[in-house]
């Protein structure tokens, strides 16, 4: 048992820093990370960090080598996504790398997986995510969008909601009702590759709290899916999916996020002008508090990871990352706006008056963003009620 | 002891109970707060005419006689609708400082105009480097012959942009952060020297960063005591601490209920979402703290009413402390049972989340009143 | 709307110090309230306290007039409970003054009020409640103790537990299962007056934490009880016991003894040695968030006891009193414990080895049983989590 | 890194998990504890036969050789037995003090006896002024010919009663409450000048108030430098939080195992309580506050392995705040659970909730160890 980097694992970092140096200059950064608001179209800065990881291979760390991954140990990622993260380096959109990949490398047919994991791979397509839809919040599998097949291809009617990046997205990969007269909600539904370009998909911008548009709604009329397209075998989506979702929750974790945050914050505190947060006991207790869990959650998520390393997938512990990473993320997000004092008031935002640029000291409109749409952060990807639901029967036995 | 309303308080609470449930509906406000101005000149003349504009000050001055339990019933109707008309800075602040402070001379020149609702007020006091210290002050008044010259930065004033009456504390005397030498000035919005930028805030206010470069004022303008502002600005803004609390308690009120009313209807898994036992269990912690934010929004409004003083002073810093962290918990899961709803800008949940978070902040949050509680 | 005190009503507050200044004078006070010990048999001092609070009538107060009440206004009542615990009065057992007199001057006959509610008020009489089964807990409807008609007696055959104070108690109201084929659980309870000295039952000690015995179980096996001492009619006990339960949550506020005790910390924290406590941001700061929490629920109260006086019995809105006040009773021990220090390790119980008398601070011991028996605080009664499926079922509307 | 244990590391929890569930049920460690020493001499021979009692010690000194993840293996299993044999104060405290600061003589006159299990041991350091600061001392050793003269007071010296062999610290210059001038002597319990007051504790430990009048030292009492015993304390008392923090995840385990195991065959309103939803999240915040207590525990023992210093120290400081919090969040809500039942003197259930609450009282609580982190 230790917690010290070896030789080889201080070469890598040392590498990984390196790259970070050439690739993502100090210029311009900003906390990327799973709650940020997801990138609409490139900047060339990231753009070029993309085709860097691209060349060096780095594009895709998690995924298996044969399909492009890296084959790291755990240590390897843990360094890879601390450096990355202090480093604000951009974020790959999570929705092809992280959540669609593993199903096409698990279930999808090797044309499928010619097809659709190379672009993945190299950054080249966006995929939005077509699960929740008007009505059903974290109960996916009450989903009625229905897919009937014609021919050789599907015909797809219904509506998605809460879909991240679909309004730059160029596929969605969506759950559809293959079957109607199941007896369990979960059986009859497929797994489906949507282009987005297809005839008869409309989005339509939902506006979120202290977000500047990321989430849509999505109807879908008549749209024409190949048989091809199909994910695995007819009316076993769920079974794609419910794998899926535990990947979902490590990725929300966002801790070295929350870390980068939390020592802005400090510094914050610490620079301020009259020095009355800097010696203000209850605050820096509150700090303290924060850091102090975020070192636990850390630890939490590394035996998780060596657990990975044994034994394949995360289970359902991982929800203890969704629940108290959102929760974390959330305090130190409230904490930036007490910092702020009245300077948490301004929000000069375009949604309202015209945009003159920002009031009070740097990056407070930005923290107020956050705070408000990182509400969402305990709501989306199966609520925190639902992520205790999952512990209770998965590691309780109840 | 007695814990019931008069009848004019009850009138008072029925009209504006009356006047927000039929003219302040959530998409009427909406429309209310995307105008330029912020808020509706219509609805103001509305509000001087039903006469509560004057609730707060004496007969003698043309108002209504009011107490604090008076103003605390109409915020509380206030912060039922989200009301954004800028009460608390024209008639609570601005006002307030002249009924507090003002001679019959200033009295006389400006309150006639708030009541009949032609003037509006806001009161310039925060500084980027204060935080919640009112007497953390770099902003200068400086004897010049007959009167003062202005200068200095006022940062967030609520309600800048529509005021014509200012209320501007600045340092007469001492250092930075001394309790005395602090003065009050009724400056004219559209003064030489003062120029501002304006913008909304998250709740759908409007404010204004000032800056007042040599700006002039005759003697007359001070308010109060040269170098004796402080204790006039802890009684005005106890006053209108009271008021923005009891909002926060109205919209307390509506959040528990409409998050009860949705998760009674909305279904998942197959039921009304309201069968699960841990959401029911959150609102019923939801309703205690609503409860008891409005126990200690009666007990401030009593103590305020019983005369000024240290024992209404620790009961109004209690009562911003619980509504502070009632407002937090009941704003925050509101949002949290509402879902992805909840988080949308179409809905009205998450604006009354956003004014209670804002409230939290405004004249001091949680941990500054409870030092101040602790410091009474 | 006002919170001061009349002419008449700060009369009667001079009165009631006096009064308690002649009987109850300084010497040997302790705080009193419901989570104290339960009294055991009575000191000198007690009898004398409760002799003149008989002699003045005040031994009631919340009874009818009728029966012996003052028939004060919640302002009287109001000062009355704030100034005997402040000045630590003795506290009459609740359970024949404020639960049960209730049930018999609403649905007893006039022989029984003749019979039963003199010595209640009289404090000459103890009552315990045989409520509680094994194995039911807060569960009160699954009752299995049988009551048998056999001629003008019931026979009565069970067992009940957590009785408190039925080692010192004269008699027990109880709930009896008198007929066995019902439909609802809650129909078939009847309400029985038991005498203690009845042949049949036995009562044996449950040591709690922090408890030096309060607690019992007690059987009973072929127990006669006349029908005489049958409350009202055979198989409605349920209504009788569930208007009762109301009365329960209002007592178990405890809020002035939760001041007395914020007091005496206070006073401890500012007393301390080298003043390390009363110069503690932190420590400070949670001092001040009781106080106020306490001053919200004592103005809660104050509502609820308005209400009371339009409207009569106290709503399900009791429950927040018992909920909160049972939390703050429970931080205020905690914090107690925290101001100790290294103090709050001994525990020279007889218990355990002996006991040589207090090490530590004076009332350090007594601060660690309150701390611990105070546990119980939000567990029996109805546990907090059953007050809260109170609140959501009679005031939310679920 | 890695989260593996080594093979001797694994062999010793085997070893003590089996001891634990074959020796030390529940009701034979009630008898243990209602013992007059408190805890069972068979047990110590135990011990001391399998080698437990030289764990950290080095192999030059007849011990095992093991480092911070060995003690936190063993301790991890004795907080799932409650057990209550003095180890920490004997051995992690008494001997810590030899291990870390004693001079070759010193080791060798007293390790041998305590890794033989003849040997008991305590370490005298609170006093009553002094709350949780190791340098708050008006106990006195004054230079006397060759050696000291001791004088003062120490407050609930844990095992005193059965100690042999004492750790004392003293004030040798300086101020009341000076980080210089602290230092620590070997003391034989039995000396002339040593009188105690012996009495339990809440989680049935055996403690002492122990006066020292005149108790005359000769030089080779002192344990490291005259005047810089206040870096030692640290460096011993980290090591021994790690234990009783490691304990306290232990019965964090029982506690919420347990608890689930209760719920799901306690059956109220017709039904297994473990169905009620609240109650089942609530299960879930136990398990997660144990999760993250284990963390800490890890990361605490891998620091103090790596060689101690400010990040050690500031580690163990985070393990004991969590600690604090997890335990009496697990441990209440234990009690809570069990309804009337966690409340009994009978059920295994109470006992595991005094001995957390207990636990975060001993060497500084959460508060003390929160800012303790801070100024790291």
């Amino acid at each position: 048992m230790n917690l010290g980097l070896d030789d080889a694992e201080r070469a890598f970092q040392i590498d990984v820093r390196e790259f970070i140096d050439a690739h993502w200059p100090e210029g311009a950064r900003e906390v990327g990370g799973a709650m940020a608001h997801p990138p609409g179209r490139r900047s060339v800065a990231e753009q070029h960090w993309y085709d860097a990881l691209c060349a060096r291979g780095w594009s895709v760390p998690n995924w298996p080598v044969a399909h492009g991954g890296t084959g790291w140990t755990p240590t390897q990622h843990y360094i890879w996504d601390r450096e990355t993260t202090r480093a604000e380096c951009p974020v790959m959109s999570a929705f092809g790398a992280r959540m669609l990949a593993p199903v096409i490398y698990a279930w999808g047919s090797t044309a499928q997986q010619a097809k659709f994991l190379p672009p993945i791979r190299e950054a080249r397509v966006q995929w939005c995510q077509g699960y929740s839809e008007p009505g059903a919040g974290s109960d996916l599998a009450s989903l009625r969008t229905r897919a009937v097949r014609d021919g050789d291809h599907y015909v797809v009617n219904g509506a998605k909601t809460w879909t991240t990046e679909a309004h730059v997205a160029d596929w969605m990969f969506c759950l559809v009702r293959t079957n109607t007269t199941t007896e369990r909600r979960q059986q009859g539904i497929s797994f489906l590759l949507i282009d987005m370009a297809s005839p008869g998909i409309e989005v339509h911008p939902i506006l979120l709290l202290g977000d500047q548009h990321s989430v849509n709604s999505v109807t879908l009329t008549d749209v024409r899916v190949p048989v091809a397209n199909l994910i695995g075998e007819e009316n076993h989506g769920w079974t794609y999916a419910k794998g899926l979702l535990t990947h979902e929750r490590t990725g929300i974790a966002g801790i070295a996020t929350s870390q980068v945050r939390l020592g802005k914050l400090k510094q914050m505190a610490a620079c301020e002008q009259d020095g009355a947060l800097a010696e203000d006991a209850v605050f820096q207790r509150k700090l303290q508090e924060v850091e102090i869990e975020l070192m636990a959650l850390e630890m939490t998520e590394l035996r998780t990871l060596a657990t990975v390393q044994e034994g394949g997938a995360p289970g359902p512990e991982s929800s203890i990352l969704k629940i108290k990473g959102t929760e974390l993320r959330q305090r130190i997000a409230d904490l930036q706006i007490e910092a702020l004092g009245y300077y948490g008031l301004p929000y000069p935002d375009d949604l309202l008056l015209g945009n003159e640029g920002p009031v009070g000291p740097d990056g407070a409109l930005d923290s107020l963003r956050r705070m408000l749409y990182g509400r969402a952060a305990s709501i989306l990807g199966g609520s925190n009620e639902i992520q205790k639901n999952i512990i209770a029967k998965a590691v309780l036995g109840f | 002891m007695d814990f019931s309303f008069s009848d004019e308080q009850s009138m008072l609470k029925d009209s504006v109970e009356r006047f927000i449930q039929n003219d302040y509906g959530f998409e009427q406000r909406q429309k209310v707060a995307a105008l330029d101005a912020g808020f509706s000149a219509e609805n103001w003349k509305t509000f001087a005419e039903l006469g509560w504009l004057g609730v707060p000050f004496a007969e003698a001055d043309g108002g209504f006689g009011g107490g604090a339990v008076d103003t605390m019933l109409l915020a509380e109707q206030f912060g039922k609708g989200l009301v954004v008309e800028p009460y608390v800075p024209t008639v609570l602040l601005a006002g307030g400082f002249l009924k507090v402070a003002g001679s019959a001379e200033q009295k006389h020149k400006y309150l006639t105009g708030i009541i009949d609702g032609s003037v509006q007020g806001a009161f310039a006091f925060a500084e980027p480097q204060g935080r919640f210290n009112f007497a953390d002050l770099t902003t200068t008044a400086e004897a010049a012959g007959d009167g003062y010259t202005l200068n200095g930065y006022k940062a967030v004033v609520i309600n800048g942009p529509a005021a014509d009456l200012l209320v501007i504390s600045a340092r007469t005397s001492g250092g930075q952060r001394d309790t005395e030498g602090v003065s009050l000035f009724l400056v004219d919005a559209s003064a030489e020297g003062i120029s501002r930028r304006d913008y909304p805030t998250v709740d759908a206010l409007r404010a204004s960063e000032i800056t007042l470069e040599n700006v002039k004022l005759t003697a007359d303008a001070l308010i109060g005591e040269l170098g004796g502002g402080l204790p006039i600005i802890d009684e005005v803004v106890d006053g209108a601490i009271l008021a923005i609390g009891a909002e926060a308690v109205g919209s307390m009120e509506v959040l528990y209920k409409d998050t009860v009313e949705y998760c009674k209807t909305r279904e998942q898994f197959g039921q009304p979402i309201g069968k699960f036992q841990v959401l029911q269990h959150r609102m019923v912690d939801m309703f205690m703290e609503y409860e008891q934010a409005k126990s200690l929004m009666y007990m401030a409004a009593m103590r305020l009413d019983e005369g000024y003083g240290d024992e209404a002073a620790k009961a109004v810093s209690a009562f911003k402390v619980q509504v502070g962290k009632s407002g937090r918990f009941v704003g925050q899961n509101a949002v949290q049972l509402h879902g992805g709803m909840g988080m949308t800008e179409e809905l009205n949940i998450g604006h009354y989340f956003k004014r209670l978070t804002m409230i939290d902040t405004m004249f001091g949050n949680v941990d500054h009143h409870l030092k101040r509680f602790g410091s009474l």
